[in-house]
C-alpha cells in the first residue's frame, strides 16, 4: 500500500492529471459551447497546481522508487511550465472562436501537454524521461494539427508527427543501447556508475547511445541540425499553439537536456561537450541565418527560437552550475519575450482575418504606436539590446561560457547575435521606418492586451530587479548539480 | 557463428532500424510507409531492449519494451488519424506534395 | 550635499520626462507642443541641475565623487554604482549641455512623430549621462550598448534618404564591436571578481591575458571613435541623421569610445595598452591623413564634416595612448571642444537644410550676402574646427600634439600635417557655401537665422571661445585626474617590467 | 594701463564695429575703429620712448592661459625694443590705413565689417609683437593669418578673392606646421614655451641632440629651421611665397597694412627676436640667409614682367622681406628689423599710393590700360616716386640707409652664404629699381591706354586718402635717417638692450661700418643704371620691350608665370590631393573597406542566407535526411575523435 | 543450439527481408502485410530468447490492432497506385552512403560491445530464474507495483491518444439521421401532430 506521503511528491502531477480528466469529462458532457468557461479553469487548475507546487516544495524528494523527483530545479521549470501553458490557453479563447475551433478538447489537451511537461522535468529515469515525452509530444501534435480545415494546419501536423516519431525513434535507440551497455535506466544509478568510472572512457555504446539520446532531445528543443520542422510547425499550427511551441515544450525539453546531461552523465562532460558545442554553433548560425529571408513572421519566429536555443544550450556546453543558472534566467526571458511577440502577431488582424507577413506591420508605430512600442521592445530585447531582459539572458550564458574556457563558441555567438539582430531590427525598420499599411483591426482581446502589457513591463523592467530571477535560477542551478 | 548471442539480435536490431530509417528518407510515394517505418524503428528498439534485458538478467527492459510498445500504438493512432485530416483537405498523401511551407 | 544623489537625478530625470511625454494625450498638435516644451524643460533642468557637478566638484580630488552605490544584483556582487572623476564630468555636462540645444535645434525641424521623437532623445540623454556616471562594468555596458536603441530610431524615423542603410549600418557595425568587449568584460569579471570600476582600477590583470582583452575592447571603442578603418558607418550615419541625431552623434556618442580607452583599456590594461600604441599611432594618423583627404572631395556639407570628425577623433585617441599628462588633457580637452564645435557645425548645416533641404554643397553659394549672422556663426565654429588659436579647438589639439611630441616625434609631424588639410577642407567648404555669388534661385529668398537659432548657436559660440581664451577652468577639472591616470600608468608598467626582470 | 590699452583697443574697436556694425551705421564703425587706431597709434609711441629711449623694458603678465602638467602657459605682453619697435610701426601704418580706407572703402556696402577687420588684425598683429611665449606668439601668428584671409577674402562675391583667401591661409598654413613642430620641440627640449627661460636655458643647450623622424639631429638646428619654415610661409619666402601675389585681390588698404607692412614682416620678426637660439644654430642661420638672398632675387625677377600694379609691388615686398632675412641670416638682425621698418612706411606708401590710382582708374589694375595720367593726379604722382625712390635705396631716402645696411652687412659677414647673399641683393637691388620705375612709367606716363569713360572720371583722391599717403610719405623719406642710428649706428647696443642677441663672434653689422667704399655706393650705382634702363625702355623706345619679350619668349613667359611656381604646386599638391581624396572616398572607403567590411560581409550572410533558406525544402524527407546526417555525423564524430 | 541457430537466422533473416519489403513495395497494402510478417518473425525473436510475455503482447497489439489499423486506414483512403513518383533513385546514393555509415557503425557497437562494470548491482529488478517463475508473472509483480507511475503515465498517452484522434478525425456532419431511441419513445402526439382549424370553404 502506497501511504499518501510517498505520493506528495507527485502530487501537482496527480492533481493536474484528475484535472485533465475532469475537464474532458464536463466537456464531453457539456459540449463545445462551454468552452470558453473550461478553458478558465484549466488557466486555474495550473495555477492550482503553481500552488500545491509551491507549498509542497522542500529541498530534493524523490518517488516511485527513484523514478520520479522534485527539486529546486523542476521546481523553476514547472513554474515556467505553468505560465507557459496558462498563457498559451488564454491566447487562445478568443483567437480559437474567431477561427471557428473553439472546441473544449483544445485547453485539455494543452494540459495533456503540460502534465507532460511535468514528467520530463521530473524525470529521473529514461524511461520516466520517455513517458513524459511522448505524453507531450502526442498531445502537441495533436494540437499542431488542430485547425484541421485548414491544409497548413495538418500539414504542419503531420511533418511535425513524422519526424517527431523518428526522433523518438533516435532516443529511444539511444536509451535501449545506454541501458544495454550500463544495465540500468536510472538516473542515479547510470550516476554512480560514471562516477565509479573516475574519468575512464566509458564504452563506445554508451557514448553512442547517449549520441542518439541527444540527438532525441535536440529535435524537441528544435537545435540544429534535427530543427528543419521548426519553421513549417510554426508556420502552420494556430498562433496561440505555436507561441505554445515555442515556449513551453522548449523549456521542458531543455530542462530534460540538463536534468540528463548535467545529472547522470555529468561525470562524462568531456564526451558530451563537443557535441553539445557543435549544435550550439550550428542552431546560433543558422537561426541568425536563415531567418533573415524570411517574410512570415510566425516562421521568422521560428528561426528565432532556434537561435535562442543555441544560446541557450552554451549554458549547457558550459557544463557548470553557472551554466544551468545561465539557461534558467534565459528561459525565463525568452518565455516572456515570445510570448510577447505572439501576443503582437495574435494582434494582427485585419477585417477579422489573421495577416503573417512581415510587411503587413509596415509603419505599424504610426497606426498602433503602443502595439508597435511593445513589439519593438521584444525585437530589441530578442536581439540581447541592453537595458532589456534579453540582453541579462544573453550576459549570464556568455559568463558562464566564458568561465568555461569556452571562448570561440563564446566569440561565435557574440557575433550570430549580431547577425541575428539584423532581423529584429528589420521588423522595427518595418514598423518605424516605413510608411502605414493597411490598419490592423483595432480589437485585441482583453486577455491578449493584459499578456502583452504585462510581458512588456517584464521585459523592460527586468533590469531593475534582476535579483528575483537570477537568485531563483542560482539556487535551483545548485540544487541541479548538487543533489 | 551458431553460438546466438546479444550481438546478433543487436545486430538484427541495428538492420531493422537502418531499414526504417531507410525507409523514412528514401520514400516519396506515401506518407502511411513513412509510418511504418518508424514502427519499424521501434521494433528494432524492442529488439534491442529485451536482448539487452535477458542479457543482464533484469527485467526493466521488458518493461521498457512493452511502454515503447504502448506508447507506439498511440502513436499509430495518432498519425493515422493526422493522415486522415490532410488527406481530407489535400487529397493525397503523397510524400512530396507535402511541401507547401518551405523556405 | 554627499547623500543627495545628484548623479541619479541627472541620469533619470530625462527617463522622468520621457513618461511624462509618454502619457500626454489630446490631439496632435497639442500633443506635439506639450511634448516639445515637456522636453525642453526637462533637459534645461537636467542641465541646471548637473552645473551642480560643476561648482561641486573638488577640483583638487583624482577620486569618484558624487558616488552613489546601492546593491543591485546581489549574488554576483553588482552593485547600481554611480560617481565622476575629472575625466568623466565634464562629459556629463556636455551630455547635459547638449541635449537642450538639440531640442531646441529641432523645434521646427521635426515636424512629424515629434511626441516620439523627443521621448527618443530625452532616453538617449539618460543613457549618454549614466554611461558616463557608471562606475560599475555591467551597469556600463547597459549604458553603453542601450544607446543604439534610440540612437536607431533616431536615424532611421527622422532620417534622410538612405536613412535605413545608415540606421542599420550604424547599428550593427557598433553592436559588433560591443558584443566582443561584453565578453571582454565577463572575463576580467570572472578574473577579478568584481566589476566595480574603482576596484578594477587597481587590479593586476595577467599580462598574457591583457592582449586578448585589450583587442576586444579595441573593437568596441575603436568602431565608437570611430578608427580608421572602421569608421566608415559614421559618414553614412551622419549624413542621414536628422541634424540633432547628429550634434549628438558628433558631440557625444563618439567621445563613448575615446572615454572607453580612457577608463578601461588605459588604467586596466597597461601592459596591452602600451604595447598597442604603436598599432593605435598608425591607425590614427592614417584617420587623420586618409579622412582629411577623403573631406576634401566630399559634395555632401554632412558627410564632409563627419569625415572632419574622424579626423579630429584620430587626434584624440593619439593623445590618450601619449599616455602622458599633456597628450591625455589634450584629448579629453580635444574631445569637448570637438563635442561642441562638431555639434555646432552640424547645427550650421541643419540651419541651412532646413531652408533649402538639400546638404549639397553645390546647391549652395554667396549666402553670406542674405546671412551675414549665419556666415560669422558658421565661420567661428569653421576656425575652431581647424584648431585656430583662441578656440576651444587649438588647446586640445596642441596639447595632444605637445603629448605626442614626446613620445614620437613621427606620429606628431604625421598629425601635424591635418592641420593643413583640415584647414583645406573646412575653408574651402566655407568658399563654397557662404562666399561666391548667390546665383540659385532658391537662396535669393532666404532668411538668415531667427532669435531661437541664435539663441541655439550663442551659448556655443560662447564656450568655443571661453574654451580657447580661458581654458583653465576646464583644464582644472581634467589635470588631477590625468595626473593620477598616467602616475597608475607609469607604476603599472613599472611593476611589470620589474616583473619581467625578475622572470629572467 | 596704457600698455594694455595700446594692444586692446584695436580689440574693442573691432568688436563694437563688429557686432554693433548694423546699428552703428558706416560712419559709427569708422569713427571708433579709427579713433581705437589712433589712441593705440599714440600709446605706442609713447610706449617706443618708454622701453627703448628711457630703456624699461617691461613685461605685463595677464593670466595663465592654460597647464597641462609642465607644460604652462600665460597670456602675457612683453616690452622690449624689438616689440617697441614693432608695435610703432603696426599702429602708426594701420592707423594710416585706417584712415586711407574711411576714403577708399566708402562706396563700399559693408564698411563696419572691412573696419572691424582691420582692427582685428592689428590686434592680432599687436599680440603677435607683444608675445612672451611661444604660444602666444602663434596665437597672434595665426590670428593675422585668420585676419588676412579675412581681408583678402572681403569682396567674397569675387571667386578669384576667394581662391587667394584659401590660398593665402593654406600657404600660411604649411608655414605654421613647420612653427607648431618647433614650439613642440621647443618644449620637449626646454620643458618651457616661455622666451625667458627658453633663452635662458639656450646657451646650455647648445650642444644638445634631438631625436626627431628617427634622426638624431643637433637640437637647435631642427627647432631653428622648424620655426624658421613658419616665418617662411608667414613672410612668403621663397617655396611658400605663392599667396602673396595672389592677395593683392584684397582691397589696396589690406595690401598695404598686411601685406607690405606689418603681418608679412612677422617672419623677420620672429627670426629677430628668437635671435638667442638662432644664434647657436649656425646651420639654420645659413638656411635662413641663403632663402631670404634667393627670395631677393626671385621676386625680383618675377616682378620684372607683371602688369598688375599691386603685383608688381607685391613681388617687390617679397623681395624685399628677402633682404631682410638674409640680414638676420648673417646675424645682422638690426638691419633686418631697420630695413622692415623704413619699408613698412615706403611699400605702405606705394601701395596706398597705387590704391590711389586704382581709385581713380575706377578699380583697374592693369598697368597696360593705364598710362599718361601723372597731369591729373599730381599728389597720387609724387607720392609714388618719393615710395620709389626710398625703394631703389636712393641716396636720403629711408631705403637707402636700410638697404645699404642690408647689402653692407651680408658682404661684411665675409662667409660663402654672406656673399651670395650681396651678389643675389645687388642684382636684386638693380631689378627693383628698373621694376619700379617701369612701373611708375607705365602708370603715369606715355599715351593715356585706357577708354574715354575712364579717363573722364580720373580725378585726385579726397584728403581723407591723400592725408594718410603724406604721412607715409614723411616717414618714407625720413625714418631712415632718424632711425639710422638708434637701429644700427652707434647707439644700437644700448637701444636694443636685451631684445636682440647676437654672439660676439658675430660681427656682420659691426664690420658693416667698415667695408670698402664701392660696397657702399654700389647700390646707389646699381639703382641708378635700373632707372636709366628702365626710362629707356619705357619712354625712349617704347617699342623695345614687346621686342626683348618676344626674342627672349622662354624666359619671359617663365619669369611672367612666376616661375611656374603655381603650376607645380597644382600639379604636385592641389591636384593629387583631390585625385587621392577622390580615391580614398570612392575606392578606399567604398571598395575596400565597404566593400570587404560591412557591405561585404552583408552580401556574403544575405547569400548564405538564401541558401540556407533553400535547404528547407519543405520536403519531409529532406528534414529526415538531415537529422540522419546529423546523427550519422555527430557519431562519427565521436568515433573518429575518441575512437 | 543449432536449432536455436537455425531459428535466429531463420527469423532474422525473414523480418529484414520484410521489413524491406516494407519500405519498398509499391502497393501499401502489401507494405503493412510484410509489416505483419515483420512483427510475427520478431515475435519469435522474443521467444527464442525467452521474452514470451513481450512477444504475446507484440502479436496481440501490433498485429491485432495496429497493423490492422494500418490496412483500415490504407484501404480507406483509397490511394491510386497508378501515379507511382519516380526520383526514388535520385538521392539513393547519398543517401545509401550516409545509412550504410550509420548502420556500419551501429554494427560495430553490437559486436564489440563492453558492457560496463558493476551492472550486475545497478540492475533495478534482476530477473529471476526461469524456474521459479514465469516471465510473465515476473513482470506482472512489478508492472503494477513499481512501475505503477510509468503505468499510469502510459495510461494518460493512450488518453491522449484517444482524444487526440477523435479531436482530429470526429466531425458531426449535419444531414445524418441517427436513431434516438429515447426520443422516439418519448414521442407524444401533440408534439408530432399539429391541428389546425380551417374555415370551410376558405381554402387552405
Amino acid at each position: 500500500m502506497l501511504s499518501m506521503s510517498l505520493l506528495l511528491p507527485a502530487l501537482p502531477e496527480i492533481v493536474l492529471a484528475c484535472s485533465c480528466m475532469a475537464l474532458l469529462m464536463v466537456g464531453v458532457f457539456r459540449g463545445n459551447n462551454v468552452t470558453r468557461s473550461l478553458s478558465w479553469v484549466a488557466v486555474f487548475s495550473l495555477l492550482l497546481v503553481g500552488f500545491i507546487l509551491s507549498s509542497i516544495q522542500t529541498g530534493r524528494m524523490t518517488a516511485f522508487g527513484g523514478q520520479f523527483v522534485v527539486d529546486d530545479f523542476a521546481h523553476f521549470m514547472k513554474w515556467l511550465v505553468i505560465i507557459g501553458a496558462s498563457l498559451a490557453i488564454i491566447m487562445s479563447i478568443n483567437f480559437n472562436e474567431q477561427e471557428g475551433i473553439a472546441r473544449f478538447e483544445y485547453p485539455v489537451l494543452i494540459l495533456f501537454a503540460a502534465l507532460g511537461m511535468f514528467m520530463m522535468v521530473s524525470a529521473n529515469d529514461l524511461i520516466s524521461l520517455y513517458i513524459g515525452l511522448e505524453l507531450q509530444s502526442l498531445a502537441l501534435y495533436v494540437v499542431a494539427a488542430f485547425r484541421r480545415d485548414s491544409l497548413k494546419s495538418s500539414e504542419a501536423g503531420l511533418k511535425y508527427f513524422v519526424l517527431g516519431a523518428l526522433s523518438s525513434g533516435m532516443l529511444l535507440y539511444g536509451c535501449s543501447l545506454i541501458y544495454g551497455f550500463s544495465g540500468t535506466t536510472s538516473f542515479e544509478g547510470l550516476a554512480t556508475l560514471f562516477k565509479g568510472l573516475g574519468g575512464a572512457e566509458p564504452g563506445v555504446g554508451l557514448v553512442v547511445g547517449l549520441v542518439f539520446l541527444i540527438a532525441g532531445l535536440a529535435f524537441k528543443v528544435s537545435a540544429v541540425p534535427f530543427h528543419m520542422w521548426t519553421p513549417d510547425v510554426y508556420e502552420g499550427a494556430p498562433t496561440p499553439v505555436t507561441a505554445f511551441f515555442a515556449v513551453a515544450p522548449k523549456v521542458a525539453a531543455i530542462a530534460l537536456f540538463m536534468r540528463v546531461l548535467m545529472g547522470p552523465f555529468g561525470s562524462l562532460i568531456a564526451e558530451w561537450q563537443q557535441v553539445i558545442v557543435l549544435i550550439s554553433i550550428a542552431s546560433m548560425v543558422l537561426g541568425a541565418l536563415a531567418a533573415i529571408r524570411q517574410d512570415n513572421i510566425k516562421r521568422l519566429l521560428a528561426y528565432s527560437s532556434i537561435g535562442h536555443v543555441g544560446y541557450a544550450l552554451i549554458g549547457l556546453a558550459a557544463g557548470t552550475e553557472a551554466g544551468v543558472r545561465g539557461i534558467l534566467v534565459y528561459m525565463t526571458i525568452y518565455l516572456a519575450m515570445n510570448v510577447g511577440t505572439f501576443c503582437c502577431v495574435l494582434a494582427m488582424r485585419r477585417t477579422g482575418r489573421m495577416v503573417e507577413g512581415i510587411t503587413d506591420l509596415a509603419g505599424l508605430a504610426r497606426n498602433q504606436p503602443m502595439l508597435a512600442l511593445a513589439m519593438a521592445i521584444f525585437m530589441f530585447s530578442m536581439a540581447g539590446i541592453p537595458p532589456l531582459a534579453g540582453f541579462f539572458g544573453k550576459l549570464y550564458i556568455f559568463l558562464a561560457a566564458v568561465e568555461a574556457g569556452l571562448y570561440t563558441l563564446a566569440i561565435i555567438g557574440v557575433l550570430a547575435s549580431v547577425v541575428g539582430a539584423y532581423y529584429y531590427l528589420r521588423i522595427i525598420k518595418i514598423m518605424y521606418f516605413e510608411d502605414p499599411a493597411e490598419i490592423f483591426d483595432r480589437t485585441i482581446p482583453r486577455e491578449v492586451k493584459i499578456i502583452l502589457v504585462g510581458t512588456a513591463l517584464f521585459v523592460t523592467f527586468f533590469i531593475i530587479r534582476p535579483g528575483v530571477v537570477v537568485e531563483g535560477a542560482a539556487s535551483a542551478a545548485r540544487m541541479l548539480l548538487t543533489g | 557463428m551458431l553460438e546466438i548471442g546479444l550481438p546478433h539480435y543487436l545486430s538484427v536490431a541495428a538492420i531493422l532500424f537502418s531499414v526504417g530509417i531507410f525507409g523514412i528518407f528514401l520514400n516519396r510515394k506515401n506518407v502511411i510507409i513513412i509510418l511504418m517505418s518508424i514502427e519499424l524503428i521501434l521494433l528494432a528498439v524492442n529488439i534491442n531492449l529485451v536482448a539487452f534485458s535477458v542479457h543482464l538478467q533484469d527485467l526493466t527492459g521488458q518493461i521498457f519494451a512493452m511502454l515503447v510498445l504502448t506508447v507506439a500504438a498511440a502513436e499509430a493512432a495518432i498519425g493515422l488519424a493526422i493522415i486522415v485530416v490532410y488527406f481530407r483537405n489535400r487529397g493525397t498523401i503523397a510524400v512530396e506534395d507535402i511541401n507547401l511551407m518551405k523556405g | 550635499m554627499s547623500d543627495f544623489p545628484i548623479l541619479s537625478i541627472v541620469t533619470f530625470l530625462p527617463l522622468v520626462g520621457a513618461l511624462a511625454i509618454l502619457i500626454i494625450r489630446g490631439d496632435e498638435e497639442v500633443v506635439t507642443r506639450n511634448a516639445k516644451a515637456t522636453a525642453l524643460w526637462t533637459t534645461l533642468i537636467t542641465f541646471c541641475l548637473s552645473l551642480m557637478l560643476w561648482t561641486g566638484f573638488d577640483r583638487t580630488s583624482a577620486a569618484f565623487q558624487f558616488v552613489e552605490k546601492h546593491s543591485w544584483i546581489e549574488s554576483f556582487g553588482i552593485n547600481y554604482h554611480m560617481g565622476v572623476d575629472g575625466i568623466s564630468v565634464l562629459f556629463v555636462l556636455l551630455s547635459t549641455f547638449l541635449t537642450p540645444i538639440c531640442v531646441l535645434a529641432s523645434w521646427d525641424a521635426i515636424k512629424v512623430r515629434v511626441k516620439e521623437y523627443m521621448i527618443a532623445f530625452l532616453i538617449l540623454e539618460t543613457l549618454m549621462v549614466g554611461m558616463f556616471c557608471a562606475l560599475d562594468f555591467v551597469l556600463f555596458y547597459i549604458f553603453f550598448e542601450g544607446v543604439l536603441i534610440p540612437m536607431f530610431l533616431i536615424i532611421g524615423v527622422w532620417g534622410g534618404r538612405r536613412r535605413v542603410y545608415a540606421a542599420f549600418k550604424f547599428f550593427l557595425y557598433t553592436l559588433t564591436g560591443s558584443v566582443l568587449m561584453l565578453l571582454a568584460i565577463l572575463a576580467i569579471y570572472l578574473q577579478a571578481e568584481t566589476s566595480d570600476i574603482p576596484s578594477l582600477l587597481n587590479f593586476v590583470l595577467p599580462a598574457n591575458i591583457q592582449n586578448w582583452l585589450w583587442l576586444a575592447f579595441f573593437a568596441s571603442f575603436a568602431v565608437k571613435v570611430p578608427m580608421w578603418p572602421v569608421h566608415t558607418w559614421l559618414p553614412d550615419a551622419h549624413v542621414e541623421a536628422p541634424t540633432a541625431g547628429s550634434v549628438i552623434l558628433a558631440g557625444v556618442l563618439l567621445k563613448m569610445g575615446a572615454y572607453g580607452f580612457l577608463r578601461f583599456s588605459v588604467p586596466m590594461l597597461p601592459i596591452a595598452s602600451e604595447f598597442f600604441t604603436p598599432l593605435i599611432f598608425s591607425l590614427s594618423i592614417i584617420a587623420v591623413i586618409y579622412t582629411s583627404l577623403v573631406a576634401l572631395v566630399q559634395l555632401d556639407m554632412k558627410k564632409l564634416i563627419a569625415y572632419s570628425s574622424v579626423a579630429h577623433m584620430g587626434f584624440v585617441t593619439l593623445g590618450i595612448f601619449s599616455l602622458n599628462q599633456q597628450g591625455v588633457s589634450g584629448a579629453i580637452y580635444q574631445m569637448l571642444s570637438h563635442g561642441i564645435v562638431s555639434a555646432a557645425l552640424f547645427l550650421c548645416v541643419g540651419v541651412i537644410y532646413d531652408r533649402i533641404h538639400t546638404r549639397e554643397i553645390a546647391r549652395y553659394g554667396g549666402l553670406a550676402e542674405r546671412m551675414p549672422v549665419y556666415a560669422v556663426f558658421f565661420m567661428v565654429f569653421m576656425l575652431a574646427s581647424v584648431g585656430l588659436p583662441g578656440t576651444g579647438g587649438f588647446i586640445g589639439e596642441i596639447l595632444v600634439l605637445v603629448g605626442l611630441f614626446q613620445v614620437s616625434t613621427w606620429a606628431a609631424t604625421l598629425a601635424a600635417t591635418g592641420l593643413v588639410l583640415g584647414a583645406a577642407y573646412m575653408l574651402w567648404l566655407y568658399r563654397r557655401v557662404i562666399f561666391g555669388n548667390l546665383t540659385k534661385g532658391d537662396l535669393k529668398a532666404i532668411k538668415d537665422m531667427s532669435y531661437r537659432e541664435v539663441a541655439v548657436f550663442t551659448p556655443l559660440l560662447v564656450l568655443t571661445i571661453w574654451m580657447g581664451v580661458y581654458p583653465m577652468p576646464f583644464l582644472e577639472i581634467i589635470e588631477v585626474s590625468v595626473a593620477n591616470l598616467v602616475e597608475q600608468h607609469k607604476t603599472a608598467m613599472l611593476a611589470a617590467k620589474t616583473i619581467t626582470l625578475a622572470g629572467q | 594701463m596704457i600698455y594694455i590699452l595700446a594692444i586692446f583697443l584695436p580689440l574693442c574697436g573691432s568688436i563694437i564695429a563688429g557686432l554693433f556694425g548694423r546699428w552703428l551705421k558706416d560712419k559709427g564703425a569708422q569713427i571708433v575703429t579709427c579713433a581705437a587706431m589712433l589712441l593705440s597709434a599714440v600709446f605706442s609711441l609713447f610706449i617706443l620712448n618708454e622701453v627703448s629711449l628711457k630703456h624699461e623694458p617691461q613685461t605685463i603678465q595677464l593670466f595663465s592661459w592654460f597647464v597641462s602638467g609642465a607644460f604652462d602657459v600665460n597670456w602675457a605682453l612683453r616690452f622690449d625694443t624689438l616689440t617697441a619697435v614693432m608695435l610703432v610701426v603696426v599702429t602708426v601704418v594701420s592707423c594710416a590705413v585706417h584712415f586711407y580706407s574711411i576714403g577708399y572703402m566708402h562706396h563700399d556696402p559693408s564698411v563696419p565689417r572691412f573696419f572691424s577687420y582691420l582692427s582685428l588684425f592689428t590686434f592680432f598683429m599687436l599680440m603677435l609683437v607683444t608675445s612672451n611665449n611661444f604660444l602666444q606668439l602663434f596665437f597672434g601668428w595665426e590670428g593675422v593669418g585668420l585676419a588676412s584671409y579675412l581681408l583678402i577674402g572681403f569682396w567674397y562675391k569675387k571667386p578669384s578673392a576667394n581662391a587667394a583667401a584659401i590660398k593665402a591661409f593654406l600657404v600660411n598654413r604649411v608655414g605654421d606646421f613647420g612653427f607648431a613642430l618647433g614650439i613642440l620641440g621647443v618644449f620637449l627640449l626646454y620643458g618651457s614655451v616661455d622666451f625667458d627661460t627658453v633663452f635662458k636655458a639656450t646657451p646650455g643647450k647648445a650642444a644638445a641632440t634631438m631625436e626627431f623622424l628617427g634622426g638624431q639631429f643637433h637640437a637647435l638646428t631642427v627647432l631653428c629651421l622648424l620655426l624658421f619654415i613658419g616665418a617662411m610661409g608667414k613672410s612668403a619666402q621663397l617655396g611658400l611665397h605663392t599667396w602673396l601675389p595672389d592677395a593683392m585681390e584684397g582691397p589696396t588698404p589690406v595690401s598695404a597694412l598686411i601685406h607690405a607692412a606689418t603681418m608679412v614682416t612677422a617672419g623677420v620678426f620672429m627670426v629677430a627676436r628668437l635671435s638667442p637660439m638662432f644664434e647657436f644654430a649656425p646651420f639654420a642661420l645659413n638656411v635662413v640667409c641663403v632663402v631670404g638672398a634667393s627670395t631677393a632675387f626671385f621676386a625680383a625677377t618675377v616682378g620684372l614682367c607683371q602688369n598688375d600694379i599691386k603685383r608688381v609691388i607685391a613681388y617687390s615686398t617679397c623681395s624685399q622681406l628677402g633682404y631682410m632675412f638674409f640680414a638676420c641670416g648673417v646675424s645682422a638682425y638690426a638691419a633686418g628689423i631697420f630695413h622692415l621698418f623704413t619699408h613698412a612706411f615706403f611699400k605702405a606708401l606705394l601701395f596706398l599710393g597705387a590704391g590711389s590710382v586704382i581709385h581713380a582708374m575706377s578699380s583697374e589694375q592693369d598697368m597696360r590700360k593705364m598710362g599718361g595720367i601723372w597731369r591729373l593726379i599730381p599728389l597720387t604722382y609724387t607720392m609714388m616716386w618719393i615710395g620709389s625712390l626710398a625703394l631703389a635705396g636712393l641716396p636720403f631716402f629711408a631705403g637707402f640707409y636700410s638697404k645699404d645696411m642690408v647689402l653692407e652687412s651680408a658682404f661684411a659677414a665675409n662667409s660663402g652664404v654672406g656673399t651670395y647673399a650681396f651678389w643675389m641683393g645687388m642684382a636684386a637691388a638693380i631689378m627693383t629699381a628698373f621694376y619700379s620705375w617701369r612701373l611708375l612709367f607705365m602708370t603715369f606716363h606715355g599715351v593715356p591706354r585706357a577708354d574715354e569713360k575712364t579717363m573722364a572720371h580720373v580725378h585726385e583722391s579726397p584728403k581723407v586718402m591723400t592725408v594718410p599717403l603724406v604721412v607715409l610719405a614723411l616717414g618714407a623719406i625720413f625714418s631712415g635717417y632718424i632711425g639710422y642710428d638708434l637701429f644700427v649706428g652707434n647707439s644700437m647696443q644700448l637701444f636694443w638692450g636685451q631684445a636682440i642677441f647676437v654672439l660676439p663672434t658675430n660681427t656682420a653689422i659691426i664690420d658693416a661700418h667698415h667695408v670698402s667704399l664701392w660696397v657702399k655706393v654700389a647700390p646707389v650705382i646699381v639703382g641708378i643704371v635700373g632707372i636709366a634702363l628702365a626710362y629707356y625702355m619705357y619712354i625712349i623706345r617704347t617699342d623695345l620691350p614687346a621686342k626683348v619679350a618676344t626674342r627672349f619668349g622662354k624666359l619671359y613667359l617663365f619669369l611672367y608665370n612666376k616661375w611656374y611656381f603655381d603650376e607645380l604646386y597644382d600639379r604636385l599638391f592641389v591636384r593629387p590631393a583631390k585625385f587621392i581624396g577622390e580615391g580614398l572616398w570612392k575606392e578606399g572607403d567604398g571598395t575596400m573597406i565597404d566593400g570587404l567590411g560591412p557591405d561585404g560581409i552583408a552580401a556574403v550572410i544575405r547569400n548564405l542566407a538564401g541558401r540556407v533558406s533553400r535547404v528547407q525544402s519543405g520536403y519531409v524527407y529532406h528534414y529526415a535526411f538531415a537529422m540522419l546526417i546529423g546523427v550519422a555525423g555527430l557519431v562519427t564524430l565521436y568515433l573518429y575523435t575518441h575512437g | 543450439m543449432i536449432i536455436q541457430a537455425i531459428s535466429f537466422y531463420l527469423f532474422g533473416f525473414v523480418a529484414v527481408a520484410a521489413a524491406v519489403m516494407v519500405i519498398s513495395a509499391r502497393n501499401p497494402v502489401h507494405s503493412v502485410l510484410f509489416l505483419i510478417l515483420t512483427f510475427f518473425n520478431a515475435a519469435g525473436l522474443f521467444v527464442l530468447i525467452g521474452a514470451e510475455f513481450i512477444a504475446m503482447i507484440l502479436v496481440v497489439v501490433y498485429v491485432g490492432a495496429v497493423a490492422v489499423l494500418f490496412l483500415f486506414v490504407v484501404m480507406m483512403l483509397d490511394i491510386s497506385f497508378a501515379e507511382m513518383r519516380q526520383g526514388f533513385l535520385q538521392y539513393l546514393p547519398i543517401g545509401g552512403l550516409v545509412g550504410i555509415v550509420l548502420l556500419a557503425e551501429l554494427l560495430m557497437i553490437g559486436s564489440s560491445w563492453i558492457i560496463a562494470p558493476a551492472t550486475e548491482d545497478l540492475r533495478s529488478f534482476p530477473a529471476p530464474p526461469i524456474e521459479q517463475i514465469t516471465n510473465t508473472h515476473a513482470i506482472g509483480m512489478i508492472l503494477y507495483t513499481d512501475y505503477i507511475y510509468l503505468f499510469q503515465g502510459a495510461g494518460m498517452v493512450l488518453l491522449v491518444a484517444m482524444v487526440g484522434a477523435i479531436v482530429l478525425t470526429l466531425r458531426a456532419r449535419p444531414g445524418v439521421r441517427k436513431q434516438k431511441i429515447s426520443e422516439q419513445i418519448n414521442r407524444h402526439p401533440e408534439d408530432a401532430i399539429e391541428i389546425k382549424k380551417i374555415q370551410p370553404g376558405s381554402g387552405i
